[in-house]
């Protein structure tokens, strides 16, 4: 049975009906047209799907929408601030660390939220913050090189 | 203008599309849609090998929100294949391997599309599974094709039975140079299968218009192989189907040949609404395609000083259900089979055979990183019997400038030397056991070297220039995210002068887009490279044939000026593209479009110095090489190896994009890495036992060394755009056997099987320990 | 007839007792969802489908850790992964309980996955249940009949298999008071990071001030149904100093209980040949550790 | 997969033997198993429930007897699928009794048995410790039954 669910996403508040074991990147992708999120294994595994929620990465594949009323919801669509892209984005644009580009939303909301908590990292600490998102293109090198660049220039 | 970053050729300007992908707005398969779209899921076979009785799909019919059900019974006859033409669009009469699709529904929503996909019922007559080449070839084995002899091949296939093709190569007088070595090292090696895993799994959508013309998106490494297959297996006229790509989330050869493509396109004929399918994770492990199997016999003879006097290599190949790609693996792996060694007397054959298993195909290295395993990690074992250095053993027999490849083809470019060098300095080779190793792990250093090739087929370009005097790309080249979008957009702002931003390129389309064979065989930037320079050159010719009459001169004297101009040598007298752009549109000439096409064409065998058979390429590629030394760390208690550093160094003729040369070297190594130590499709009987990502396990970045040193080599391509030649591949190739020979170095005996899991480290540990 | 998209229904109550009614009042095909990491993707594929889903997720009282009076630590069963990782209650041998949790998949799955969730599944090469026999946990459970407490070692039955009743659910994991010259280790192999166990080791081990084990519990996963606890193997070492050759005895002991399957991750015969391997690092490292301290 | 095992009840062949055939007295031994109605001479069809884990499937089966020698020896072929074919299960199971010379009989079982769909996830390692556990279950509810019969009668 479908019941109406109310949403916080990227600050605008929608409420969507979906059925209790609809998961939020189905909501995400079919009902608010967010396709930023990736579906790569709907199984948690690949990090395609991170979102935040309530500012922690989340995998939303793994996420029922019916379980996270009032919380809230960001997804790479939402990152930019004013239009203005995180240093994180800017700096995996710096870094070349791109390829295919299909694991890079989960990958940036994930360094985004590591970087808050961690604004100097090691290059060890990024390699862990980033261990349950998988690139399959660019054997990672770039992207640690992003965050590592990320928090030289002070910013998430 | 001068001053000014043209971002050409050698620059790394960044990715043409990275700001839709850094904010998530870029469009892969998934995320398209169309108005009244319907959603299409599959039934797969639950039974490897089996004749089919019958199917019941009333059950499925009846699920509320069910529009279609398509069974063999709907498809028509047409059967496709790269090599061989043995495939259906979908199972019809013969189920081959367990999961292959057998009936597609469509309905209102995926989810009731996948509800009803599970109530269709289809009678089976089972018949023994074949699920290993060895039983394949046995007498009296079932045959999985039985009008194997009837279908069409495009090489001189030499088939029987369960035996999909056989290939030999010989070069030189085996007998004699086995008789001539001092020492004779045989050994047999295997390699288990590999999922490509592009993290976007495999879909396709397709509309189809009132005159019953079908337009097709899919996650696709070739829109025009896309074309081919899909109007083969359906028995459509060409012109009916036109093919497009949205972004594509990496391929690494799965998305090269056909997956539900025709499928999608059936389906929209029969309801003439769009229809959109979106492969889970599991059904893309299942039925799509892996990497191939291999058992290799080889076996090389060497004098005391470590001239390499024979070779002989012997393989034996999973084909899977379908032939499509197999044929050619097993050609180029016994072309690659001896590496970038001068071996005067060789011997290289293979057999292809039938299993009951999801098609093996194209990936990455294609065949290549199976043999070089063998091939490399026995030059090591040679090494240590000839108290020799490794890499001095290799150095002694090093293909030469000037030298032919095994069966003569022409070898123009070769910085093998330099990257040896280059990476031998950069890793301390010589100082190498001065290394130590934390307590409790082994450390190893390996090294292995490479070639690989680039090129095949036929490829085009298209540029034309617009009014305002900036250029439209069109190659109908494929970006499946290694970047050669902004790598041939490069190339034609460098051919003609102008800033990359003012070059525009075409996304492919069978319509409009000259033909591009496909993103596969590391071939785009060298064959469409060389397509851009020459549609580049067609329109500088046309540009200075308006300027020559403009300025009053002759053509000889124009010359191109950064920035988009042509003027007159030693003088300040100049025209804009703009001004003779507006020209041609208006008052003289016409628009200026330049093209250029070509199918590579230098011979892979010579016939006057290899005797052959069964070669599924007549022209083959120019050579990159390689040269990979790698540390790893060794873990005692359980046999666990990870990557400590690894030093790569590639010739690709010119890093037209040093950035995504250095991506493609380092994401080539990892996926190696992957190979090399844990990936690994296990089967459990006829069905796959590991189809998720919880089972299948890829390296992440704790799995991944940070320091992996990309060295590029440039020797260039005499006819290479720029001198350039490919990349793609070069990087992964050597890595299972640099690695195995390090873990070598490390435990003191080479594991002879991929991957090089725990499990068998400690084994080998074992056993030299009992032995000493 | 149609799915399970229609017919699941979804309650969220605010208590253990209210969460309790509703499980029993749909029956055997309702689920308690915790984090959701290992329901949610059995539901995605189509692998359960539960006729209600009660969510645990606005239950306080299953959110809290907390230090009790007795030394005792209560981690309520909706603690996530990364909190107990970095639990700051957790000192000497229940640190054998956080290096479990974290090295439970990846950092956003710690984020998700709940100790309680993660108990009741029950995966035979899951971290927390070696480490929770060998820190001696109690697992409290709250059902239609009330609430009961049951070790941790009675908890795990096998093969997925737990002790929890229809209706039942789980509220908590207390671990014993430990003194503060005890330690706690947990080591794991698999095949990447992240990755289920392919076996897995935890100890727990109490010293006297001449370094003599007076203590020691030990627990294998990854190689049989559950956890396997070795008491003979506990006895022998007990009253040694962790020299060599008391390990390897006792690693001989450990080996002959264990009960492991070939599947995917590796072979029954290779966890028969790395667990004494992997209990010898264990206690070298231990031992190593701890020297300086003395 | 093959599960092969043997065990021995306190009570005489011919009591096992009726026990056995008599599938009003089975439904409290099968693990999981809710009926079993005889549909034809030789033929029962059964509801069977199996749990793994959060995963439970509910087979209904067809069981058939397929051949017999009295009070020795039975083999059946069963067939069961989920309600929407989730999971297949198709066995052929053999069972065979013997005097035990202390007196009792000895039951041996042997089973081959294929399960694809949802269960056969979980890998042929997995389900035989599976269903070695649903025997030993078995075997106790089998014994009890049989030994307290005995004392009955």
């Amino acid at each position: 049975m479908s019941q109406p669910v109310t949403l916080t996403v990227n600050g605008k508040t929608s409420d969507v009906s979906c059925g209790a074991t609809t998961t939020l990147l189905t909501v995400l992708r079919d009902t608010l047209a967010l396709t930023g999120s990736k579906r790569g294994c709907n199984q948690g595994v690949c990090g395609a799907c991170t979102v935040l929620v309530d500012g922690a990465p989340m995998r939303s594949c793994l996420t029922l929408a019916a379980n996270i009323e009032g919380q809230n919801i960001t997804t790479i669509e939402g990152l930019p601030e004013g239009g203005d892209l995180k240093p994180i984005q800017q700096a995996i644009i710096d870094s070349d660390a791109v390829q295919c580009g299909f694991c890079t939303s989960g990958m940036i909301l994930t360094a985004h939220e590591f970087l808050q908590r961690n604004s100097n990292p090691s290059i060890d600490e990024i390699r862990t913050a980033l261990s349950g998102n998988i690139c399959r293109c660019s054997g990672y090198r770039k992207i640690v090189d992003a965050v590592a660049l990320a928090a030289s220039r002070g910013g998430a | 203008m001068d001053g000014i970053d043209m971002q050409g050729v050698g620059s790394s300007p960044h990715r043409l599309e990275i700001m839709e992908k850094v904010t998530g707005s870029a469009e892969y398969i998934a995320d398209l849609s169309r108005p009244n779209m319907l959603h299409a899921a599959i039934t797969q076979s639950t039974v490897a090998h089996a004749k089919i009785l019958g199917y019941d799909i009333s059950d499925a019919m009846a699920v509320p929100g069910v529009v279609c059900v398509l069974t063999g019974e709907d498809f028509p006859d047409g059967r496709m294949g790269a090599f061989i033409k043995d495939e259906h669009a979908i199972a019809k009469d013969k189920i081959r391997y367990f999961g292959e699709p057998v009936a597609v529904v469509a309905a209102e929503t995926e989810a009731i599309a996948r509800e009803a996909a599970k109530r269709v019922i289809v009678k089976y007559e089972e018949l023994p599974a074949i699920l290993s080449p060895e039983e394949g070839l046995a007498e009296g084995a079932a045959i999985i094709h039985e009008d194997l002899d009837s279908y069409i091949k495009v090489f001189p296939a030499i088939s029987s039975g369960n035996m999909a093709s056989y290939t030999e190569l010989n070069e030189g007088d085996l007998e004699a140079g086995f008789a001539e070595a001092d020492l004779v090292v045989e050994g047999t090696y295997d390699t288990a299968p590999q999922a490509h895993l592009a993290i976007e799994p495999c879909g396709a959508l397709a509309d189809i218009d009132k005159q019953g013309r079908v337009t097709l998106w899919s996650a696709n490494q070739s829109v025009f192989r896309v074309q081919a297959n899909v109007c083969e297996s359906l028995m459509m006229p060409m012109g009916k189907l036109r093919c497009l790509t949205p972004r594509v989330g990496g391929g690494f050869g799965n998305k090269m040949e056909p997956h539900i493509q025709p499928l999608v396109v059936r389906m929209t004929q029969a309801t003439k609404r769009p229809v959109k399918m979106i492969l889970n994770r599991e059904e893309d492990f299942e039925c799509v395609r892996a990497r191939h199997p291999f058992k290799v016999r080889c076996k090389t003879g060497v004098k005391k000083d470590g001239t390499i006097t024979a070779r002989e290599v012997e393989v034996l190949l999973d084909c899977g259900a379908f032939g499509d790609d197999s044929p050619g693996v097993l050609g180029y792996s016994l072309l690659m089979s001896l590496g970038p060694y001068r071996i005067p007397n060789s011997k290289a054959s293979g057999k292809l055979v039938y299993t009951n298993k999801l098609r093996f195909g194209a990936f990455r290295g294609f065949g290549n990183p199976q043999v070089a395993f063998a091939g490399e990690t026995q030059l090591d074992q040679i090494a240590e019997k000839l108290g020799m250095d490794p890499l001095d053993l290799r150095q002694k027999n090093l293909i030469q400038p000037g030298d032919v490849w095994f069966g003569g083809g022409q070898v123009a470019s070769n910085g093998l030397q330099e990257c040896v060098d280059k990476a031998r300095a950069a890793s301390d080779w010589d100082n190498r056991k001065s290394r130590t190793a934390p307590k409790g792990k082994r450390r190893g250093t390996g090294v292995a070297l490479s070639a690989h090739i680039s090129g095949l087929l036929g490829t085009g370009a298209i540029i034309r220039v617009f009014e305002d005097g900036s250029v439209a790309l069109n190659t109908g080249a494929v970006d499946i995210g290694q970047g050669s979008d902004t790598v041939l957009s490069q190339m034609c702002a460098e051919a003609l002068k102008i800033p990359l931003e003012k070059v525009s390129l075409a996304s492919p389309d069978t319509d409009g887009s000259p033909y591009n064979w496909g993103t596969t065989a590391s071939r785009v930037t060298y064959t469409t490279g060389r397509a851009v320079v020459g549609a580049a050159a067609e329109v500088e010719k046309q540009l200075k044939e308006h300027a020559a009459q403009m300025l009053e001169c002759s053509e000889m004297d124009l010359e191109l000026r950064p920035g988009g101009i042509v003027g007159v040598s030693g003088s300040d007298k100049e025209v804009s593209f703009h001004q003779i752009s507006l020209r041609a549109h208006w008052a003289a000439g016409g628009p200026i479009v330049g093209h250029h096409t070509w199918v590579f064409n230098q011979p892979t065998i010579d016939p006057k110095r290899a005797v052959c058979s069964g070669i599924p390429f007549p022209q083959v590629g120019v050579f990159s090489f390689g040269c990979l030394i790698v540390d790893t760390l060794t873990d005692e208690a359980s046999g666990k190896t990870e990557v400590a550093e690894a030093w790569s160094a590639v010739d690709v003729g010119k890093a037209i994009n040093p950035s995504s040369v250095e991506g493609q070297i380092v994401g080539g190594f990892v996926q190696g890495m992957g190979f090399a130590l844990t990936e690994e499709m296990v089967w459990d009987g006829p069905k796959l036992a590991n189809p998720t990502l919880l089972d299948y396990k890829v390296p992440t970045t704790l799995d991944t060394p940070y320091n992996i040193h990309s060295i590029i080599v440039e020797a260039a391509e005499p006819d290479g755009p720029f001198g350039a030649k490919g990349a793609g591949e070069i990087g992964l190739v050597a890595v299972p056997a640099a690695i195995a020979n390090a873990i070598a170095d490390a435990i003191g005996g080479h594991v002879h099987s991929l991957p090089m899991k725990p499990e068998k480290v400690l084994n080998k540990m074992l056993e030299i320990e009992d032995a000493t | 007839m149609l799915t399970s998209m229609t017919k699941t229904d979804f309650q969220k109550p605010k208590t253990v007792e209210e969460a309790v009614t509703l499980l029993k009042e749909a029956g055997d095909d309702a689920r308690p969802i915790s984090g959701g990491a290992t329901l949610v993707a059995l539901m995605n594929a189509r692998l359960v489908q539960p006729s209600r889903l009660v969510s645990l997720s606005a239950i306080d009282e299953l959110t809290q850790c907390t230090y009790q009076s007795d030394g005792s630590v209560r981690i309520g069963a909706m603690r996530r992964h990364r909190q107990t990782a970095f639990e700051s209650n957790l000192k000497a041998a229940h640190q054998v309980v956080s290096g479990a949790a974290s090295q439970i998949a990846n950092p956003p799955v710690r984020n998700m996955g709940t100790i309680g969730g993660s108990i009741s599944f029950a995966d035979p090469a899951a971290d927390y249940p070696p480490s929770l026999v060998a820190a001696n946990a109690e697992i409290e459970i709250a059902g239609p009949e009330g609430r009961r407490r049951i070790p941790a070692e009675e908890f795990f039955l096998g093969w997925y298999e737990t002790a929890l009743e229809p209706g039942e659910i789980v509220t908590a994991v207390i671990l014993p008071p430990v003194s503060e010259s005890s330690v706690g280790q947990y080591e794991k192999l698999c095949r990447i990071a992240g990755d289920f166990a392919l076996a897995s080791v935890a100890v727990t081990i109490d010293f006297n001030a001449s370094n003599t084990v007076t203590s020691l519990r030990l627990a294998v996963g990854g190689c049989g149904g559950g956890p396997i606890r070795v008491e003979a193997a506990e006895q022998a070492l007990i009253g040694t100093k962790l020299e060599l050759d008391a390990v390897v005895d006792a690693a001989e002991l450990v080996v002959a209980e264990l009960d492991p399957i070939d599947d995917v991750r590796g072979s029954a015969e290779y966890r028969l040949k790395v667990v004494p391997r992997l209990l010898q690092r264990a206690f070298n490292n231990l031992v190593e550790t701890r020297e300086p301290a003395q | 997969m093959q599960i092969e095992q043997s065990f021995t009840v306190d009570a005489p062949r011919s009591r096992v033997w009726t026990l056995i055939r008599d599938p009003e007295q089975m439904i409290a031994c099968v693990p999981g198993c809710e009926s079993i109605e005889e549909t034809g001479p030789d033929t029962y069809r059964a509801a069977v429930t199996v749990s793994v884990g959060p995963i439970k499937a509910r087979f209904s089966m067809a069981i058939a007897v397929i051949e017999e020698t009295v009070m020795e020896y039975v083999r059946t072929e069963s067939k069961g699928e989920e309600g929407s074919r989730a999971s297949i299960v198709q066995a052929i199971s053999d069972m065979r009794l013997t005097d035990m010379p202390e007196g009792g009989t000895e039951i041996h079982y042997s089973s081959t048995v294929e399960i694809s769909g949802r269960l056969g996830r979980y890998g042929a390692g997995m389900m035989k410790k599976i269903a070695t556990r649903l025997a030993a279950k078995f075997e106790e509810s089998f014994r009890a039954l049989a030994e307290k019969q005995e004392e009955v009668c």
